[in-house]
């Protein structure tokens, strides 16, 4: 029904996919699989008409087609959930979900009422009681990844389109939304499931295609395949290889975290990290890690609790005092948070030591120059020039800018969120080397991560969190698989 | 804790019921109570300030303002601004005026006729630039609020047209009233109640709203963008050129300054009255409640005898007070809405 | 890696800084072969003087739209600190010296007042400011009303407009140019400089790199508030009138001047070099043109047209590039080059 | 001076002290207005006319005289006409006329077209002033320069010019508006007047002279209850009217000395219920009251030809600049068929008394 041959994209220098194949059939789930930054994303944009790509075919039922905009895809009977839900925070969940196709009344009016219903209708096949009539904002990501299925539900669509879309829900509504996918599927719709969950994949597909680095490597049906089979594939290469923890003498404690409370998002969150080693923050997206540390950190603030670093207590929503005492964080969204696109790598890697750099309060360019080449040296930054803007790097690349950024404060307590998210095989790597250096020179090390392999090859130990409450500490003997994934996902009280 | 405890989910529904509805009205709900302690407290000072003549002069006082606030409302929906709305109204008017001058006895409709198509050609001008070379709003209607004077005053170059240069018939429009209701605030109640309705319950309009409250979302979902904040522009300059009209028709004297610095009583009008420079909320309602408390606040002050040198402070302070309440309410409306559904996972 | 360096150099000489300048030295160039009088020091005198208070305000502007801001109150600022000055001296025993203090304090806390509605309360700076433009210049009014406070000591108000010994130069100048090089060397060459770049950017990400936003931003309304009081002070005396409209329209002059600069009105783009440049480039054009008995109309339409243009042009440049690039890549029929695998595999 | 009309038998009356216009009185630019064009037009005073004819020899002038109107914004009708007359000047003298000005009514931009001026070497520079000292300074250098100084309608302190063209002594517009209100309501009633902006100084100094003309025993039967400002705005003004007939039911009449504020006064009563019935007088140009005058709502107003004004100050300059007077007290100048005019004191000329425009003449005007 819909097939791409050979599709190329390039955004600027970098390729983000070279040479794609997929087929779909109706009344078949296709699963696309690949690590961060293997193109997954780029293809469903191009498949949403919001990129066109550079080359190859594209053929719905056999025709060519060119869709220049996400508009001509719907009307070519393509539905898309966006791996980041794209919803009108001022207009209400009902409008956002029939934006640009509302139902008409008389005089082509809006008709209100049938739109609420329909609405209600979509949320009841999806079991979840949103009110249609609500604004957007202020809805959790789970609920607005909802909104985002409804919305596609809604298209009756000949292709179903969901880029990661569970990613944010919990086990009750995953089964929903699989419940509906089927029913589309039997009706013979065409759909085409992204998620990093190989349990989901293999429970919904029938299909599987694997991407690594832009380019397409294998689609097989799901029967001849395992997931030891599937990761090979995407990662080419054995998994164990990748994480190179090495024991180091631990030292003293220099993080202290007491009964650290954010009302409606994280409760009473304590722990210790010393000296020496990674401890690994676990859980599913959006059980509140990120949020931790950020109040750690003073980028937001807490209703109660303490923060201590080398027995000094530190001042609550305030980052330079965090920095000044020895704490640096890397940001889970590099785009947003860690780097400032437009500036150039060097003003980004030395923004974080613009006072230390300083001489008199005068910045020379030199000392900056000196050590942004320093840092990219080290860190291996492939970049044309230190002055070119860091937007144009590659994701792995900016991913590097943004550590470098972050390590040349010598901080005593590295946090890192999502360390390796959208970057590739290599760096990633190197990342975990570095990682592992670096608690190996004495630094603590707080790594969040949803990548359970990183979790469990890089932590000396796991704290697993669950809807904002620290459920379990895992050592790293203990530590496997199952008894994170049980943690995380509620199915274990709070342990010793 | 039971296995698989499935997530919370909320009992609240009731609760949250159509907030962004209530949201809405307190607002406008909150201009209406101003507007009446304000009539009330002048009339108790005055009794006559409430009689028809001086109901009507309000209102016609209101109905130029009424309509440029519509206009701007299109446009700040759609995050956008338009400044140069007062340019083109003084563009208009003098236009009007000269063509009467020429053609004395040309038919009224030819006059709103002209008056609309140059200030929909400003407006075009505005929404070329803005929306097709993707550049800001600000620094284009800025640019432009100089250009469109600049033509004005060398197009006049000293001139005015007085009322005995224009028809009766014409001037006539600016005084006369129906069934009590003067006509140019009829005139203004019409386009409020068109412009009130398309961006309500039409699809163009709600794409408006869409557009302000996140362009890329809007992209992502099929609106063409561009072309409707194109159309809020022409839009906005089509209206300020009826405006210039209305200008010609009241106020009979017309040279090439008419209309000069509305532009921040305009956005003022809006920002009072709800509509959010940051775009993505605001109605049209809200904005000519705003023109209409402006306009009593001006009145009001000199029959209670104020000093004429407050009013212009007074004004400031309302639009501190409004952006601030605006800003108090959102907040009360996005806790309210935290907390109801504690976690999706 | 040649052809990269090739762009970036290339890039960087094409900056819109360098531009401005360039445009400055032809309008220069072709106004002293053409236009009588122009070259003469008293001219560049004349001009100077002219352009202190737009330049003097502009340069905390650049540091205030480069945090992705605006202050558009700064002339009723000036308003309300000449007023201030006038009621001080004509209705107290004050010192003139204490005065000019207390003026700037004023200044200061007027644009406190501005950065406490923008910072703590989150609310839009276009929006807080044209409300405190409303306000600031009422209260003008309010404390001076219809008076003219004229009777300053004629060594305060020739002193303002004095010239450096054997010139024709205003010795203002000096002061001025060690302000441009103090903001200059704040915003370019200080931690404080590469702060304001990051959050004009990106305000998370320069959160995330512990800096201050709101209290940066605080200081910044601070500082434009004192330094367009101090612009109120010298417009006192150099017009050697105390008036409650002193200033009035200045706004959108320093406005337009910061973004002819080629300061992005989004934040995060723009140097003072450009800036100083793109004041002096309206300056001197007016000047020209005035000189060349070019009409009053004509001026104002040039000055919005140059501000199209300044935004117009580097959009303009960005998309040729792109299209350029884009056939190019086409032409060149990009050789796919697993590049990554050079990752050990 | 005997008067063309009833209006100006008290006038000629007292030294100018500084004053400006009434109709140029604001800073918003809407002024009086004349549908384009100078009008050479209906003169005035008729002994002004009588004594021109003859002794108004050009000869006495040098030519190519470089004469420059600078008034207060450019754009504003009143301006066009009164720099019109003084176009009609220049030619006769056969100098060079030049108009350029701010596009707004401010000091600073005043400053810098002074500065202009002066670089290219006018001879005469006519200027309006927007604020009497805060173009001093510019003036003074141009001075130097070697220009002559002519204000004409605003005047500036009077160290900075040479010669102040007046169009009227204050007290004489005060007389002449107290004369046509109290001959309106028949001397007795509550009365308010509606300005133009609280801060301008020539509108302020006629309302103080007004009040104290409203002390005099004959006017004892007159109340002045209120003065309300339209801030030389249409759409104010209009409003203020409205506040004034709500404020004061028993208003029986209104004077505004800003062309302005009568015309939207003028037009608020036409089509109320107080028309006819609250009456309404100040100054006005007879362009923009004539159908109002026709139509009853109003019975009288004055005002000077601002084409006059324009006029003379040309010949002033030209005079400065031929070196017949220097601007003391009692030389005197020919100023074409305006005929002889004497310097007064503090450089001050006066151009005459105000003309009252009634039903009967108001036909003869166009401007
Ligand atoms: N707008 C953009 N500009 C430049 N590069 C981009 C852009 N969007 C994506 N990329 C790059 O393209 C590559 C592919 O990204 P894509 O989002 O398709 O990955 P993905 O497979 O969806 O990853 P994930 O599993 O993290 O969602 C990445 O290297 C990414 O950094
Ligand atoms: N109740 C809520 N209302 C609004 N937003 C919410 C809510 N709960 C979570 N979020 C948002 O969801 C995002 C994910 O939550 P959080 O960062 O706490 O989870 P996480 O465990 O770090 O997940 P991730 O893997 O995405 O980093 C956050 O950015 C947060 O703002
Ligand atoms: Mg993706
Ligand atoms: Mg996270």
């Amino acid at each position: 029904m819909l097939s791409l041959e050979g599709v190329t994209k390039s955004y600027g220098a970098v390729a983000a996919l070279r040479g794609v194949d997929l087929d779909l059939y109706p009344g078949e789930a296709h699963a696309l699989v690949g690590e961060n930054g293997a193109g997954k994303s780029t293809l469903v944009k191009i498949l949403a008409g919001v990129h066109e790509p550079d080359g190859g075919s594209f053929r719905i039922a056999g025709q060519p087609v060119r869709l220049a905009s996400p508009a001509a895809a719907r009307d070519a009977g393509i539905a898309v959930i966006y791996q980041e839900p794209t919803l009108f925070p001022d207009l209400s969940v009902a409008e956002n979900i029939f934006m640009g196709r509302q139902p008409l009344a008389g005089l082509r009016r809006i008709d209100k009422a049938r739109m609420r219903e329909e609405s209600r209708a979509l949320f009841a096949r999806l079991g979840v009681p949103l009110d249609p009539d609500r604004p957007a904002r202020g809805l959790s990501i789970a609920d607005q990844q909802l909104v985002e299925i409804a919305k596609a539900m809604s298209l009756d669509a000949r292709v179903l389109v969901m880029d990661e879309p569970t990613a944010a829900l919990s086990g009750v509504e995953v089964e929903r939304l699989f419940a509906v996918a089927r029913s589309l599927r039997d009706s013979g719709a065409a759909v085409l499931f992204i998620s990093h969950r190989f349990d989901e994949v293999f429970s919904l597909c029938q299909r599987i295609t694997v991407m690594r680095d832009g380019a397409w490597v294998s689609s097989d049906a799901t029967s001849e395949l395992t997931v030891e089979a599937v990761v090979r594939r995407m990662v080419g290469r054995d998994v164990s290889t990748l994480f190179p923890k090495q024991d180091t003498e631990v030292r003293d404690t220099v993080l202290e975290v007491r009964g650290l409370t954010r009302r409606g998002v994280f409760e009473d969150v304590s722990f210790d990290v010393r000296g020496g080693e990674i401890v690994a923050l676990a859980g599913l997206v959006g059980a509140g890690r990120s949020e931790v540390v950020r109040a750690v950190f003073g980028v937001d603030r807490y209703d109660d609790g303490e923060v201590r670093v080398g027995g000094q207590p530190l001042p609550g929503a305030n980052p330079g005092a965090a920095m000044a005492a020895g704490l640096a964080l890397v940001p889970e969204d590099r785009r947003q948070q860690g780097l400032v696109m437009e500036l150039s790598v060097e003003r980004n890697m030395t923004l974080t030591r613009r006072w230390g750099l300083s001489r008199a309060g005068l910045l020379t360019g030199g000392a900056e120059r000196r050590t942004a080449a320093d840092w990219a040296k080290r860190l291996q930054v492939k970049t044309s020039a230190l002055t070119a803007p860091v937007s144009t790097l590659s994701g792995g690349n900016q991913q590097k800018v943004v550590l470098a950024k972050w390590l040349s404060t010598d901080p005593k307590v590295l946090i890192v969120d999502e360390p390796t998210r959208g970057i590739d095989v290599g760096t990633k790597a190197e990342v975990h080397r570095l990682l592992s250096q670096l608690a190996g020179e004495g630094m603590a090390v707080v790594m969040v991560s949803s990548e359970l392999p990183e979790v469990l090859g890089m932590a000396d130990r796991v704290l697993v969190m669950h809807e904002g409450r620290l459920v379990d500490e895992i050592q790293r003997d203990r530590a496997d698989e199952e008894s994170v994934m049980l943690a995380a996902t509620g199915q274990k009280g709070v342990s010793a | 804790m039971s296995l698989s405890a499935p997530p919370a989910l909320p009992a609240t529904v009731s609760k949250q019921d159509s907030l962004l509805h209530r949201a809405f009205v307190a607002r406008e709900l909150g201009i209406v109570v101003a507007l009446v302690a304000l009539l009330a407290v002048t009339t108790a000072k005055n009794s006559r300030f409430l009689e028809t003549q001086s109901i009507q002069d309000l209102l016609l006082g209101a109905s130029i303002l009424v309509i440029l606030a519509i206009g701007q409302t299109c446009v700040v929906i759609t995050k956008n601004v338009d400044l140069s709305v007062g340019s083109v109204l003084g563009l208009v008017a003098f236009a009007v005026g000269k063509f009467f001058v020429t053609w004395p006895h040309a038919n009224l409709l030819v006059a709103l006729v002209i008056g609309l198509g140059m200030g929909l050609a400003c407006g075009v001008v505005n929404g070329a630039l803005i929306a097709v070379a993707k550049v800001p709003a600000l620094v284009i209607t800025l640019g432009t609020l100089y250009v469109f004077r600049g033509l004005d005053y060398s197009w006049a170059s000293g001139q005015q047209i007085n009322a005995a240069d224009m028809p009766a018939s014409f001037l006539r429009l600016g005084t006369r009233t129906l069934l009590g209701v003067p006509v140019l605030a009829i005139v203004a109640v019409v386009v409020l109640v068109a412009a009130g309705i398309v961006l309500r319950s039409y699809r163009s309009g709600r794409e408006l709203y869409a557009i302000g409250s996140d362009a890329t979302a809007a992209r992502l979902s099929g609106i063409p963008v561009s072309r409707r904040v194109f159309a809020a522009f022409a839009v906005s300059g089509a209206l300020a050129g009826l405006a210039g009209v209305m200008y010609a028709a009241r106020f009979g004297t017309i040279d090439a300054s008419a209309g000069n610095g509305i532009e921040l009583q305009v956005v003022a009008a809006a920002v009072v009255g709800g509509v959010a420079i940051v775009g993505g909320s605001g109605s049209v309602w809200g904005a000519a409640l705003g023109a209409l408390l402006l306009t009593t606040i001006g009145s009001s002050l000199s029959v209670l005898q104020i000093t004429p040198f407050w009013q212009q402070a007074i004004n400031g302070a309302l639009i501190l007070a409004a952006i601030g309440l605006d800003r108090l309410l959102a907040l009360r409306l996005a806790s309210s809405l935290r907390g109801g559904r504690p976690h999706g996972a | 890696m040649a052809p990269d360096r090739t762009g970036t150099l290339r890039r960087s000489l094409l900056t819109w800084d360098v531009a401005v300048v360039v445009v400055l030295a032809v309008v220069i160039a072709v106004a002293s072969g053409s236009v009588d009088s122009f070259a003469s020091q008293r001219n560049w005198g004349f001009l100077l003087l002219d352009l202190v208070p737009i330049a003097l305000i502009a340069l905390p502007m650049t540091l205030v739209v480069i945090t992705g801001e605006i202050d558009l109150s700064v002339a009723s600022t000036l308003g309300l600190v000449s007023a201030a000055a006038g009621k001080m001296w004509a209705d107290t025993t004050l010192p003139l010296t204490l005065i000019v203090v207390l003026c700037v304090l004023l200044g200061a806390l007027l644009g406190a007042v501005n950065g406490v509605f923008v910072t703590r309360f989150g609310l839009p700076s276009l929006a807080v400011t044209i409300g405190t433009l409303a306000l600031y210049r009422g209260l003008a009014f309010v404390v001076l009303g219809d008076r003219a406070v004229a009777d300053f000591p004629t060594g305060w108000t020739d002193g303002a407009v004095g010239f450096l010994p054997g010139t024709r130069i205003p010795w203002v100048v000096l002061p001025l140019l060690a302000l441009v090089l103090v903001f200059a060397l704040v915003l370019h060459a200080t931690p404080v400089g590469r702060a304001l770049y990051a959050m004009g950017n990106s305000t998370d990400a320069a959160t995330f790199a512990g800096i201050d936003v709101a209290r940066t931003k605080m200081w910044l309304y601070v500082v434009i508030g004192a330094v367009s009081g101090v612009a109120g002070v010298f417009w006192t005396f150099r017009y050697a009138s105390a008036r409650a409209d002193n200033g009035n329209g200045l706004e959108l002059q320093v406005v337009a001047g910061v973004l002819l600069g080629g300061v992005s009105i989004f934040g995060g783009r723009g140097g003072l070099l450009g800036v100083v440049a793109g004041v002096l480039l309206l300056g001197t054009l007016r000047n020209a043109l005035q000189l060349d008995n070019v009409s009053a109309d004509a001026l104002t339409v040039v000055t919005g047209g140059l501000l199209i243009v300044s935004v117009l042009l580097p959009n303009a440049a960005a998309w040729l590039r792109s299209t350029t690039a884009q056939r190019s890549r086409r032409a060149g029929a990009n050789p796919v080059t697993p590049a990554s695998s050079a990752n050990p595999a | 001076d005997s008067g063309s009309s009833a209006s100006s038998g008290s006038g000629g009356s007292a030294a100018a002290a500084p004053a400006g216009s009434a109709a140029a009185s604001t800073d918003t630019g809407s002024s009086a207005a004349s549908s384009g064009g100078s009008s050479a037009a209906a003169s005035t005073g008729s002994d002004a006319s009588g004594s021109a004819a003859a002794g108004g020899t050009t000869a006495d002038y040098k030519t190519g005289l470089k004469i420059a109107f600078l008034p207060k914004q450019v754009n504003n009708p009143y301006f066009t006409v009164a720099d019109g007359g003084g176009k009609a000047a220049v030619a006769e003298l056969k100098g060079t006329y030049k108009e350029t000005g701010p596009s707004d009514a401010s000091a600073s931009s005043q400053v810098s077209y002074i500065n202009t001026l002066s670089q290219q070497g006018e001879n005469v520079i006519a200027t309006s002033a927007n604020d009497p000292n805060a173009i001093c300074g510019a003036l003074k250098q141009a001075k130097s320069a070697g220009a002559k100084i002519v204000t004409y309608d605003s005047d500036t302190t009077p160290s900075c010019r040479d010669v102040f063209i007046n169009q009227a002594t204050p007290q004489g517009l005060a007389d002449v508006e107290i004369k046509m209100m109290s001959d309106e309501i028949g001397g007795k009633g509550k009365i308010a007047i509606l300005s133009a902006t609280p801060n301008a100084t020539n509108q302020n100094a006629w309302i103080a002279l007004m009040k104290a003309d409203l002390k005099k025993p004959e006017n004892s039967g007159m109340q002045l209850v209120t003065v309300a400002y339209g801030n030389d705005d249409d759409q104010t003004s209009f409003q203020k009217t409205q506040g004034l007939l709500q404020s004061y039911p028993d208003l029986k009449g209104i004077i505004s000395p800003t062309t302005v504020g009568i015309a939207a006064a003028a037009r608020y009563l036409s089509g109320s219920k107080y028309k006819g019935k609250v009456q309404l007088t100040g100054l006005g140009t007879p362009n923009q009251m004539r159908q109002f005058v026709k139509d009853g709502t109003v019975k009288e107003f004055a005002l000077w030809d601002p084409a006059q004004l324009g006029y003379l100050a040309a010949y002033a300059g030209a005079a400065l600049a031929s070196g017949t007077i220097t601007g003391k007290q009692g030389e005197s100048f020919s100023a074409g068929k305006l005929g002889s005019r004497t310097i007064g004191a503090d450089g001050v000329v006066i151009l005459g008394p105000p003309t009252v425009f009634q039903a009967s003449n108001i036909d003869q005007f166009k401007f």
